[in-house]
C-alpha cells in the first residue's frame, strides 16, 4: 500500500484482528517448541510463551470490548503463570538432582 | 412380609449369619446353614400348600417401592411357572449343603455363605416381577457361583469359572441394554405393567426394534441354558466345580435361562420370537443331537454328564419353541425333571469322586460288585435321564416332542434321535464304571453309600418317581401359567402348521393355540 | 368285579421285596415270593378269565390321570378284551412255569435274589404292556421289558461280553422306539387321543397315507423288540442271559410284544394295505434268513435264539397278510414249544456243566432221558408235525399267504423245511450218538469262579458269540464229576407241562375261532388240504434230512459245508450283518463324534473362537499400551494432534449449526 | 459504590468452605515448626477436622443458596453436591495417608496443607459462575496436586509423575486458557450466565464459539483423562504416591467433570450438536483404551489408571447424553467411582509396604486367607467397578446408560455395556489372585489393617452399599443439582 494510507492506519491504530492473528502464532510456537524441545527448562518456556500469548488476546479483546475486565484476567493469569513457575521449577530442580539430567527424552521410565 | 418374602429372606439372612460367624466353628457352622436351607424349604413347601391354581394372575405377590426415581419395585410374585422353578431350589439347596459335609474340608465359612447367596439369588430371579429386580437377582446369582468354582474347584478351575462369568457377562450386558431400552419406553420397570403396555400397543416397537431386543434378551438366556453353540462354558465349568457347584448349576441355574425364554422373551417379543422359532429350533435339535454324540464319546464321567446336559436342554428350547401347550408344559416338566436327575447324576458321580478322587471313567469299572446300593440308585438315575418311562424325563421328553410333533412334524423326528443316543451315551458310561471286572483301585477305595449319603440321594430318587409315576402333582399349575402365556404368542402372528393336524388337534390339544384363530 | 390293576402289582410287590431286601433273605423265601406273586397273578387271570362277559364287552379300568396337558391326556387305564386275555394267560401261565423252573435252574447262583426281582419286575412291565389301554401304557411296558431284557441279559456284570449285549439289546430297541414314538405323535395328531377305543373306532375315517405312516413307523418299533430284519442282531446276543430269560423274555413272552402290538393296532393296519404288505415281506424275510443262519449254528441257544427270530417272522407274515388271529395263534403255540426248547436247552447244558456248544454233546438221551423226551416234543412241535400245536398255527398262517400271494406260501415252506431241519439237527446232536464232552473237569472249571473265566472270555470275543462264556451258567455243583445228569424236577415240572401243551396245543386252543369276534375268520382257500400236505411234507423232510446227516453219516454235513464254501462261512458268521452294523454305523458315529465333533467343531471352532476372542482383545490391549511411550514430547504430540483434531472438526459442525 | 467490594455476610457463608480449608491449611503451616517432628499425625487430625467443617459449611451455604461476589461464585445444589463430594475425598486421602507418610517418614505438615489447598481450589471450581474464577480454581488445584505428585522427593518416581503431570497439566491449561479468551472475545464477558444469554442471540457466530469449545474441551478432556487426552494419566498414577494417586484419580476429576457439565451441557448447549459427536467418539475411545489397555497390566496402580480412563469414558456418555438424567446420571456416578476408586486405592496403600514394594497384582496372593476382611472389602470394591448390581458402580453405569438410552445414543450404549464385560476380566484377576492363588511372600509379610486405612476401607464399602442398594437420596440430590444448572 502506498505510505499515505499506512500513515492514516496507524493513526487509526492497528486492528485488532493483527494482535489476535499474532496472538495466535505466539500460541502455536509455544505448543511447536513444547514437542520439538528438549530441554525442560525450555519447554516449560515454551507454557510461558502460550500463557503469554492467551494474555495478548486478552487484552486485544479488552480493547476490542472497551472494558477493564480483560486486562484483570491478564493479572490473574501472570499470577497463576508465577505460582506455576515456582513450583515447575521446583519440581525440575528436584529431577535434576535425582537423574542429573535436564534432557526431556531420558523422563520415560514410567510407560506402557 | 409373606411367605413369598420369607423364601427369599431365609436364605439371606443365613449368608449373613454365616459371614458374622468365627470361622473356627466349622460343623457348627455347616448345620446353621443346613438349618437355614431346610427352613427355607420348609417355608417354600407353603407356597405350593398356599398356591391357588387357576386363579389368575401373580399370587403371594408383594411389590413395594425399592428406588423412587426411577421407579424400580421391590416386585415378587409366582405363577405355576415359577413355583415349582422355587421349590426345586429350595430343595436342592439342604441337599447341596449336605453332600459337602467332607467334600469341602477348607474355607468352610465362605463356601456355605456362598451357598446360601446362590439360594437367596435363585430365589429371587425366579420370584422377580420387576425387570430391574429381575436384572438383579440374575447378576447376584453369578458371584458365588463364580467363587464357589473358582476356590473350591479342580485343577483347571480358575479358567473355568472365568470363563463361566465372562460368558454369562457378555449375554447380560446387552440384556441389561435391553432392559433399560424397554424402560425409556415405557417409563416403569414392572413387568406386569410392561407387558399390558405392550400388550395394549401403548408401547408400539416397530419390527426391528422388537427383533433386537429379543435377541438381546434371547442371548442372555441362550448363554445360560446353555444353547448350542453357546454351551462351551458348561462342560468346564461342570468339570471343574466341586460336586455341589454342579448339581447347583446344572439343576438350578441352567433354569435361569430357560426360565426367562418363558417368562420374558415370549410374552414380550411374541412376533419377534415366532419369526425366529425357525433357527432357534434348528440349533436346539443341532445341540440335542450333537451334544448327546459327544457326550457319548467323552472319557470323563462330569463332562459326559455336562454334554448330555446341553442335549436336554435343547429338549427345553426346542419344546418352548414349539409354541404349543403341550411342547410348553414339556419343557417346563423337563426343566424340573433335569434339575432333578441331573442332580442327582452329578450327586453320585461326586460320590463316586470322594472315594477314588477320579473322574476319568477309565479308572473305574465294576463298581457295582462293591457298592451294589450306589450302583442300583445310580442305575435309576441313568434311566430316569435316558427317559424310561414311569421315570420323571419321559414324561417331559414325550411331552416335547408331541408339542414339537404338532408344530412341525420333522422336528419331532430329528429330535428323537437324541432319545436314541441318549441311551448309548449313560449306559456305554454305566456299563464301564460299574459293570465289568472289578479294578483294583476301586477295590481299595469304594465303598457303599453312607447314611448321609443316602440322606442326599433317597430324595432325588423319590421324586424321580413321583414325577415319573404322577405328574398331576406338577403339571396342572404349570400348564394354567402356559396357558396364559401362550394366549399372548398366539395373538401375535401365525405359524405355519400342517392343516389337518391343526384340524385334528383342534382347540383341545395345545396346537390349538398355534394356529390361525 | 376284579381288579386289574392287581394282576401287575403283585409281581411287582414281589420285586420290590425281593429287590430291597431280598440281600436278607434265604434264597427260599426269595424264590417262593417270586413265584408266588406270579403263580396268583396266574389265578387272578383265570379268574378274570371265568368271570363276566368281557369277551362280549370288554373290562375296562381307569385309575388315575396319568399326563394331563393341553389335549393331551392319559390315563392309566386297563382294559382286558379277548386279544389281551391270550397275552395274559400266556405270559403268567408260561411266566410262572419258568419261574419255578428258574429256581431249580439259579439254585447255585450268586445274586439269585437280584435274578428274581428282575424276573418279576418284567413280569410286571409285560403286564402293563398287554393290560395298558393306550398306546402310551403300552409304550410304558414296551420300554420297561427293554429295561428287564437289558438287566437280565446283562445279568452277569462282570462279563463284559454280557454287559455288551445287554446294552446292544436296550440301544437296538430304543431304534424301534424311536419309531414307535413318532408313530404315536402321528397317532395323537391324528386322532387326538391315544386311547385305543378311540383311535380304532375314528381309524377308517382318516386319511389312508396317514395311517400308513403310523403303521410303517409301528412296525419300525416291532422290527426291533420282535427281532426282525433290519433290528434283529441283538437278539443271539441275547443268549449271553441265563436260560430261564432266554426261555421267558427272549422266546416267549417279551419278543412276541411286537406281533401283539401289530394286531392290537389291526384296525389301523388294515385301512393301510402298503403296510401290510411291508409286514408281511419284513416277516418273511426274517424267517427265512434266521433260519438258514440257525441251519449253521452250534451252540445250542443260538440255534434256537435263531429259529425264534425266523419263527417270529412267521407270525408278522400272518399278520402281514391279514391273518391276525393266525399270527397270535402261532405266537402262543411258539410260546409253547419255543419256551421248552430253551429250557430243555437249558436242562441240557445244566447237564454239561455249562457246556453250550452242541460239538461237545451227544448221546444225552440215556443220561437225560426226560429232558430228550421233552425235547423232543417241542422240536416235533416246531417242525409242524401233524397234531401238534406247532402244526395248526403254522399251517392257519401258511394258507393265509397263499391266500395272499402264492409265493409268500411257498417261501414259507422252504423256511418251514429249514426250521424243521435245523431244530431236529441240534436235538440229533444233543442226544444221539456218544457224549463227546468228557472234558468235564473244563466244564467244572467254568463251573467254579465264573469272574475269572469271564475275563479271559471278556477280551477273547466282542460281541459275545460262537464259544461262549458260560462261567456264569455252571455252578459249583455239577462240574465237578465228569458224566452229564438229569435236572431236578422244579426243574422237569415246567418241561413236562409245557411238553404237554407243545403237543395238545393246538387243539385246546383255536385262537382264530376264539378271535373271530376281533378278527374275521379267513375266507377259505381252496386246495387247502393240499397246502397242508405240502407244509406237512416240508416238516418231515427236514426232519428225515438232519436224521440221514447227522446219525446215519455224520461225517456228510463237513463236506457238504466244504462243498459249499464261501456260502457256509458266510452263513455260519451270520451274513457278517454285525460287523456291517459296526463298520458302517457304530464305528463312525464314534470316531466321527471324536475327532469332528468334539476336538473339531467343539473344541476347536467353537471354543477356539471363545479363546481366540479373549486373546485377542489382550493382544488389542498390549498394542494399546505401547502408545504408552512414556516421553512426554510424545504425549504432548497426542495432546496436539487430538487437539487440531478437535478445532476442525468442531469448527466445521460448529458453522452448521443453526 | 465503594460498598460493592466490601463483602456481605452472606457472600462469606456462601464462599465459608473454602475459606474454611484455606485457613486450616495457612494454620498447619504454621504449626509445622512447632509440631512437625513431634506429633505428625495431629496435622491429619487437623486437616480432617478442617474437611468435615468444610463440609458443614457448604451445606450451610447451601441453605442460603444463590451469588457471591458480584456474580464470580454460585452456590447452588449443584456446587453443594460437588463441594461435599470432592471434601469427602479429601477426608478419605487423609485417612488413607497418615499410614503411608508413616511408613515412608515423609513430613505431613506440607502434605496435608496442599491437600486442603488443592481441595480448596475444587471448591472454588465446582461453585464458581466465571471462566475465569474457573480457571483460579483450576490451578490452585494442579499447582497442589503438582507437588504432591511429587511429595517424596528423592523417589525417582514421584518426580518423573510430577515433572509429566505439571508440564502437560499447564500444557493442556494454556489450552483451555486460549479457549476461555476467545468466548471473552465473542461475548464480551466470562459469566456462564451472561455468556449463555450472549450466545442465545441469534446470528452468534457459531463456528467461532465452537472452536473455542473445542480448546477448552482439551483442557477439560485432559483434566478427566478422556481420550486422546489421557496419555499421562497411567504413568502420573503409577508414579505418584499411593493416596496421592488416590486422591487425583478422583477429586480433581470429579471437579473437572463438574465444571465441564456446567460449561458444555448448559453453556454450549446450544452449540451441542458441534460437540456431542465428538464427546460420542471421546467416550468410546475412553473405554476401549482404558479397558483394552488395562487388559495386560500387572501393576495395580497402572491398571486402576487405565481403568479410570475406561470410567471417565463411561462419564462421557452420561455428558454426550445432553440431558438433565444424564448430568444426574453422571454426578451419581462420580460419587460411586470416587467411593470405589478411593477403597480400592486404599487397599494398594495397604499391601504395598515401604517404598511400594508390593504393588503387583500377583501380591494379592493369597490375601483372601490371610486378611479375609480387606479381601472381602476389596470384593466389594471390585464388584462395585465390574458393576455387579446392589453395588453403587453398577446403579451408576445403568444410570448413565440409561440417560444415554434416553438420549436415543443405542449404539453408544450398548458398545459401552460390552466394554464393561471386557473391564470384567481385568477386574476378576485381581479376586482370582486374592482367593484362588496360595499366598505369597507380599502376604504373608502383611501388617494388620491400621485404623486409618480401615476407615478409609471400611467407609467406602458402606457407601458403595448404600449407592447400590438404597440410591434414592443422593440420586434426588443429583438430580435436583443437575436441575438447577439448566
Amino acid at each position: 500500500m502506498d505510505p499515505q494510507a499506512a500513515l492514516q492506519m496507524l493513526h487509526k491504530g492497528v486492528p485488532t484482528s493483527w494482535y489476535l492473528a499474532l496472538s495466535a502464532v505466539l500460541f502455536t510456537i509455544g505448543v511447536a517448541g513444547f514437542i520439538l524441545r528438549r530441554n525442560i527448562i525450555t519447554v516449560f518456556m515454551c507454557i510461558e510463551l502460550m500463557l503469554n500469548a492467551v494474555n495478548l488476546s486478552f487484552i486485544a479483546f479488552a480493547h476490542e470490548h472497551k472494558q477493564v475486565s480483560g486486562h484483570l484476567f491478564t493479572f490473574f493469569v501472570m499470577v497463576v503463570a508465577a505460582a506455576e513457575a515456582a513450583v515447575g521449577l521446583a519440581i525440575i530442580l528436584t529431577v535434576f538432582k535425582n537423574r542429573s539430567t535436564l534432557n526431556i527424552d531420558e523422563i520415560d521410565s514410567l510407560k506402557n | 412380609m409373606n411367605l413369598l418374602d420369607l423364601v427369599i429372606a431365609i436364605p439371606a439372612l443365613g449368608f449373613l449369619v454365616a459371614l458374622i460367624m468365627p470361622r473356627a466353628m466349622e460343623n457348627f457352622i455347616r448345620l446353621l446353614a443346613l438349618g437355614f436351607s431346610l427352613v427355607a424349604f420348609v417355608v417354600s413347601l407353603g407356597l405350593v400348600s398356599g398356591f391357588q391354581n387357576g386363579q389368575a394372575g401373580l399370587q403371594f405377590v408383594s411389590n413395594w417401592i425399592w428406588i423412587a426415581n426411577p421407579e424400580i419395585r421391590y416386585h415378587v410374585g409366582i405363577d405355576g411357572l415359577s413355583l415349582w422353578l422355587i421349590i426345586l431350589s429350595t430343595f436342592l439347596t439342604p441337599i447341596a449343603i449336605l453332600l459337602s459335609w467332607k467334600y469341602v474340608q477348607h474355607r468352610i465359612k465362605e463356601f456355605y455363605a456362598f451357598l446360601l447367596l446362590l439360594e437367596f439369588g435363585l430365589v429371587g430371579v425366579f420370584a422377580a416381577w420387576d425387570l430391574f429386580l429381575f436384572y438383579t437377582f440374575w447378576e447376584v446369582v453369578l458371584v458365588p457361583m463364580y467363587f464357589l468354582i473358582g476356590i473350591w474347584g479342580h485343577e483347571r478351575r480358575i479358567y473355568a469359572t472365568v470363563k463361566f462369568f465372562l460368558y454369562t457377562m457378555v449375554g447380560s450386558v446387552l440384556m441389561l441394554a435391553a432392559i433399560i431400552f424397554l424402560y425409556t419406553q415405557a417409563h416403569t420397570f414392572d413387568y406386569g405393567e410392561i407387558l399390558s403396555q405392550l400388550g395394549s400397543g401403548r408401547i408400539a416397537l416397530d419390527h426391528g426394534t422388537e427383533t433386537l431386543l429379543f435377541l438381546a434378551f434371547f442371548l442372555a438366556f441362550a448363554i445360560k441354558v446353555p444353547l448350542f453353540p453357546l454351551h462351551t462354558w458348561l462342560p468346564d465349568a461342570h468339570v471343574e466345580a466341586p460336586t455341589a457347584g454342579s448339581v447347583m448349576l446344572a439343576s438350578v441355574m441352567l433354569k435361569m435361562g430357560t426360565y426367562g425364554l418363558v417368562r420374558f422373551c415370549l410374552p414380550m417379543f411374541p412376533t419377534a420370537a415366532k419369526e425366529n422359532a425357525p433357527w432357534i429350533v434348528i440349533l436346539a435339535i443341532i445341540g440335542i443331537v450333537v451334544g448327546a454324540l459327544v457326550a457319548m464319546v467323552q472319557p470323563n464321567m462330569k463332562k459326559l454328564v455336562a454334554y448330555s446336559s446341553v442335549s436336554h436342554l435343547g429338549f427345553v428350547v426346542l419344546g418352548i419353541f414349539s409354541f404349543t401347550q403341550v411342547g410348553l408344559d414339556g419343557a417346563v416338566y423337563q426343566m424340573l425333571n433335569h434339575g432333578i436327575s441331573t442332580g442327582a447324576l452329578f450327586l453320585l458321580v461326586g460320590f463316586l469322586y470322594e472315594r477314588q478322587h477320579s473322574l476319568e471313567i477309565k479308572d473305574y469299572g465294576g463298581v457295582a460288585t462293591v457298592a451294589p446300593w450306589l450302583s442300583i440308585l445310580f442305575l435309576i438315575t441313568t434311566l430316569a435321564s435316558i427317559g424310561l418311562p414311569t421315570l420323571n424325563n419321559f414324561v417331559g421328553e414325550f411331552l416335547v416332542l408331541q408339542g414339537a410333533a404338532q408344530a412341525n412334524f420333522s422336528w419331532a423326528v430329528f429330535a428323537a434321535f437324541g432319545v436314541i443316543l441318549s441311551a448309548c451315551y449313560m449306559l456305554w458310561m454305566y456299563q464301564r464304571v460299574f459293570f465289568g471286572a472289578l479294578a483294583h483301585s476301586v477295590k481299595h477305595h469304594v465303598t457303599d453309600l453312607s447314611p448321609r449319603e443316602w440322606a442326599c440321594a433317597v430324595p432325588l430318587v423319590v421324586l424321580m418317581v413321583w414325577m415319573g409315576m404322577y405328574s398331576q402333582t406338577f403339571l396342572p399349575v404349570v400348564s394354567e401359567a402356559n396357558a396364559r402365556i401362550l394366549e399372548r404368542t398366539s395373538k401375535a402372528g401365525l405359524m405355519k402348521m400342517n392343516p389337518h393336524i391343526a384340524a385334528n388337534t383342534g382347540s383341545a390339544v395345545g396346537g390349538g393355540n398355534v394356529h390361525a384363530r | 368285579m376284579q381288579n386289574l390293576w392287581l394282576i401287575p402289582a403283585l409281581p411287582f410287590i414281589g420285586f420290590l421285596i425281593n429287590g430291597i431286601l431280598g440281600r436278607k433273605l434265604s434264597k427260599a423265601v426269595v424264590s417262593s415270593i417270586a413265584v408266588l406273586s406270579v403263580v396268583l397273578s396266574f389265578g387272578l387271570v383265570v379268574s378274570v378269565g371265568l368271570s363276566s362277559d368281557w369277551g362280549a364287552n370288554p373290562i375296562h379300568q381307569h385309575y388315575f390321570t396319568w399326563i394331563q396337558s393341553g389335549g393331551v391326556n392319559i390315563g392309566w387305564d386297563f382294559m382286558v378284551d379277548k386279544l389281551t386275555m391270550i397275552m395274559l394267560m400266556v405270559v403268567t401261565g408260561i411266566g410262572s412255569l419258568i419261574h419255578i423252573y428258574a429256581t431249580g435252574y439259579m439254585a447255585h447262583e450268586e445274586g439269585y435274589y437280584r435274578f428274581f426281582a428282575y424276573l418279576n419286575l418284567f413280569m410286571f412291565f409285560m403286564l402293563n404292556l398287554v393290560l395298558g389301554a393306550n398306546y402310551l401304557l403300552l409304550f410304558v411296558g414296551w420300554e420297561g421289558v427293554g429295561l428287564c431284557s437289558y438287566l437280565l441279559i446283562g445279568f452277569y456284570f462282570v462279563k463284559k461280553s454280557a454287559t455288551t449285549a445287554g446294552n446292544k439289546a436296550f440301544i437296538v430297541n430304543r431304534i424301534g422306539d424311536f419309531g414307535f414314538s413318532l408313530a404315536m405323535f402321528l397317532i395323537f395328531m391324528t386322532f387326538g387321543s391315544l386311547d385305543f377305543g378311540k383311535v380304532f373306532a375314528a381309524a377308517p375315517g382318516k386319511p389312508a397315507e396317514t395311517l400308513t405312516a403310523i403303521a410303517l413307523l409301528m412296525l419300525l418299533g416291532a422290527t426291533g423288540k420282535s427281532a426282525q430284519i433290519p433290528l434283529y442282531v441283538w437278539l443271539p446276543d441275547a443268549m449271553e442271559g441265563p436260560t430261564p430269560v432266554s426261555a421267558l423274555i427272549h422266546a416267549a413272552t417279551m419278543v412276541t410284544a411286537g406281533v401283539y402290538m401289530c394286531s392290537r393296532s389291526a384296525a389301523i393296519f388294515l385301512k393301510a394295505p402298503i403296510a401290510m404288505d411291508t409286514v408281511a415281506i419284513v416277516g418273511l424275510a426274517t424267517a427265512v434268513f434266521a433260519a438258514t443262519i440257525g441251519l449253521t449254528q452250534y451252540d445250542i441257544k443260538k440255534v434256537f435264539a435263531y429259529s425264534t427270530v425266523s419263527q417270529l417272522g412267521y407270525m408278522f407274515l400272518g399278520v402281514g397278510v391279514g391273518a391276525f388271529s393266525a399270527g397270535v395263534w402261532h405266537l402262543m403255540t411258539h410260546a409253547f414249544f419255543k419256551a421248552l426248547l430253551f429250557m430243555g436247552a437249558g436242562s441240557v447244558i445244566h447237564a454239561c456243566g455249562g457246556e453250550q456248544d452242541m460239538r461237545q454233546m451227544g448221546g444225552l438221551k440215556k443220561y437225560t432221558p426226560w429232558t430228550c423226551g421233552v425235547l423232543a416234543c417241542a422240536s416235533l412241535a416246531i417242525a409242524g408235525v401233524p397234531g401238534t400245536s406247532g402244526f395248526f398255527s403254522k399251517d392257519a398262517i401258511l394258507t393265509a399267504a397263499y391266500a395272499h400271494a402264492p409265493w409268500m406260501f411257498w417261501v414259507g415252506v422252504v423256511t418251514a423245511g429249514m426250521t424243521a431241519f435245523y431244530v431236529w439237527r441240534a436235538f440229533w446232536m444233543t442226544f444221539w450218538g456218544e457224549y463227546r464232552g468228557g472234558h468235564a473237569s473244563a466244564a467244572a472249571g467254568h463251573g467254579h469262579d465264573a469272574h475269572a473265566h469271564a475275563d479271559n472270555h471278556a477280551h477273547a470275543d466282542h460281541h459275545g458269540h460262537d464259544d461262549h462264556a458260560h462261567g456264569g451258567q455252571a455252578h459249583g455243583g455239577h462240574g465237578a464229576h465228569g458224566t452229564p445228569h438229569e435236572s431236578p424236577w422244579s426243574m422237569l415240572g415246567p418241561l413236562v407241562v409245557l411238553a404237554f401243551l407243545s403237543l395238545a396245543g393246538g387243539f385246546l386252543f383255536n385262537i382264530p375261532k376264539f378271535l373271530e369276534s376281533m378278527f374275521p375268520l379267513h375266507e377259505e382257500v381252496a386246495n387247502e388240504q393240499m397246502l397242508m400236505g405240502i407244509s406237512i411234507a416240508a416238516g418231515l423232510i427236514g426232519i428225515a434230512v438232519s436224521y440221514f446227516l447227522y446219525v446215519v453219516s455224520p461225517e456228510v454235513p463237513a463236506r457238504i459245508a466244504g462243498a459249499l464254501g464261501g456260502i457256509y462261512t458266510l452263513v455260519y458268521n451270520k451274513y457278517f450283518v454285525d460287523e456291517l452294523y459296526d463298520a458302517t454305523i457304530v464305528q463312525p458315529l464314534v470316531e466321527g463324534s471324536t475327532a469332528v465333533l468334539w476336538h473339531g467343531l467343539d473344541q476347536g471352532v467353537i471354543d477356539g473362537a471363545v479363546n481366540g476372542a479373549g486373546s485377542g482383545s489382550r493382544s488389542i490391549g498390549g498394542v494399546l499400551k505401547h502408545l504408552q511411550s512414556g516421553n512426554i514430547r510424545t504425549y504432548a504430540t497426542w495432546v496436539v494432534v487430538g487437539s487440531v483434531i478437535l478445532l476442525v472438526a468442531m469448527g466445521l459442525n460448529g458453522g452448521m449449526v443453526r | 459504590m465503594l460498598g460493592n467490594f466490601a463483602p456481605s455476610s452472606v457472600e462469606l457463608l456462601r464462599f465459608s468452605p473454602e475459606l474454611v480449608l484455606t485457613a486450616a491449611g495457612s494454620l498447619l503451616m504454621m504449626l509445622d515448626p512447632l509440631f512437625g517432628k513431634k506429633s505428625p499425625k495431629l496435622f491429619g487430625h487437623i486437616s480432617v477436622a478442617a474437611f468435615l467443617l468444610a463440609i458443614f459449611a457448604s451445606v450451610q451455604a447451601n441453605a442460603v443458596s444463590g451469588r457471591a461476589f458480584s456474580n464470580l461464585l454460585i452456590v447452588d445444589g449443584f456446587a453443594t453436591y460437588f463441594r461435599i463430594l470432592v471434601l469427602t475425598i479429601g477426608v478419605f486421602a487423609v485417612l488413607s495417608s497418615y499410614l503411608y507418610l508413616d511408613r515412608e517418614a515423609a513430613d505431613t505438615p506440607e502434605y496435608h496443607s496442599l491437600l486442603l489447598f488443592s481441595v480448596a481450589g475444587q471448591c472454588l471450581m465446582v461453585a464458581a459462575n466465571d471462566l475465569i474464577m474457573i480457571f483460579l480454581g483450576l490451578e490452585i488445584s494442579s499447582i497442589a496436586s503438582y507437588v504432591l505428585a511429587g511429595y517424596l522427593r528423592n523417589d525417582r518416581r514421584n518426580n518423573e509423575s510430577a515433572l509429566k503431570y505439571f508440564l502437560l497439566g499447564s500444557f493442556a491449561t494454556g489450552f483451555l486458557l486460549y479457549g476461555v479468551s476467545i468466548i471473552y472475545g465473542v461475548t464480551g464477558t466470562t459469566k456462564l450466565d451472561e455468556i449463555r444469554t450472549a450466545l442465545a442471540v441469534p446470528g452468534a457466530s457459531t463456528a467461532v464459539v465452537a472452536v473455542a469449545a473445542a480448546l477448552m474441551l482439551v483442557g477439560l478432556g485432559f483434566k478427566v483423562s478422556a481420550a486422546p487426552f489421557q496419555v499421562w494419566a497411567p504413568d502420573v498414577y503409577q508414579g505418584a504416591p499411593a493416596p496421592v494417586s488416590a486422591f487425583m484419580a478422583t477429586a480433581p476429576k470429579a471437579a473437572a467433570f463438574a465444571i465441564f457439565l456446567r460449561i458444555f451441557v448448559t453453556d454450549f448447549g446450544k452449540i451441542g450438536s458441534a460437540w456431542e459427536p465428538l464427546i460420542w467418539i471421546s467416550a468410546l475411545l475412553s473405554m476401549t483404551i482404558g479397558n483394552f489397555a488395562a487388559l495386560t497390566q500387572t501393576n495395580i496402580k497402572r491398571m486402576l489408571a487405565y481403568s479410570s480412563i475406561a470410567h471417565a469414558g463411561y462419564l462421557l456418555v452420561a455428558i454426550a447424553a445432553r440431558s438433565e438424567i444424564g448430568t444426574a446420571a453422571a454426578m451419581f456416578y462420580l460419587a460411586a467411582y470416587a467411593l470405589m476408586n478411593i477403597g480400592a486405592f486404599a487397599v494398594v496403600i495397604h499391601i504395598a509396604g515401604k517404598g511400594e514394594r508390593h504393588l503387583q497384582i500377583t501380591d494379592l496372593a493369597g490375601l483372601g486367607q490371610r486378611q479375609p476382611l480387606t479381601a472381602a472389602l476389596l470384593t466389594v470394591f471390585v464388584l462395585s467397578l465390574i458393576g455387579v448390581p446392589l453395588t453403587g458402580g453398577f446403579f451408576g453405569k445403568f444410570y448413565i446408560f440409561r440417560s444415554a438410552l434416553e438420549s436415543h445414543l443405542v449404539w453408544l450404549a450398548v458398545l459401552g455395556l460390552l466394554n464393561s464385560a471386557v473391564a470384567a476380566y481385568y477386574y476378576l484377576r485381581l479376586l482370582v489372585v486374592m482367593y484362588m492363588y496360595e499366598p505369597g511372600e507380599a502376604a504373608d509379610s502383611l501388617e494388620p489393617l491400621s485404623p486409618g486405612l480401615g476407615l478409609a476401607l471400611v467407609l467406602p464399602a458402606i457407601g458403595t452399599f448404600v449407592l447400590g442398594i438404597l440410591p434414592g437420596s443422593v440420586l434426588s440430590f443429583a438430580t435436583v443439582g443437575a436441575a438447577l444448572i439448566k
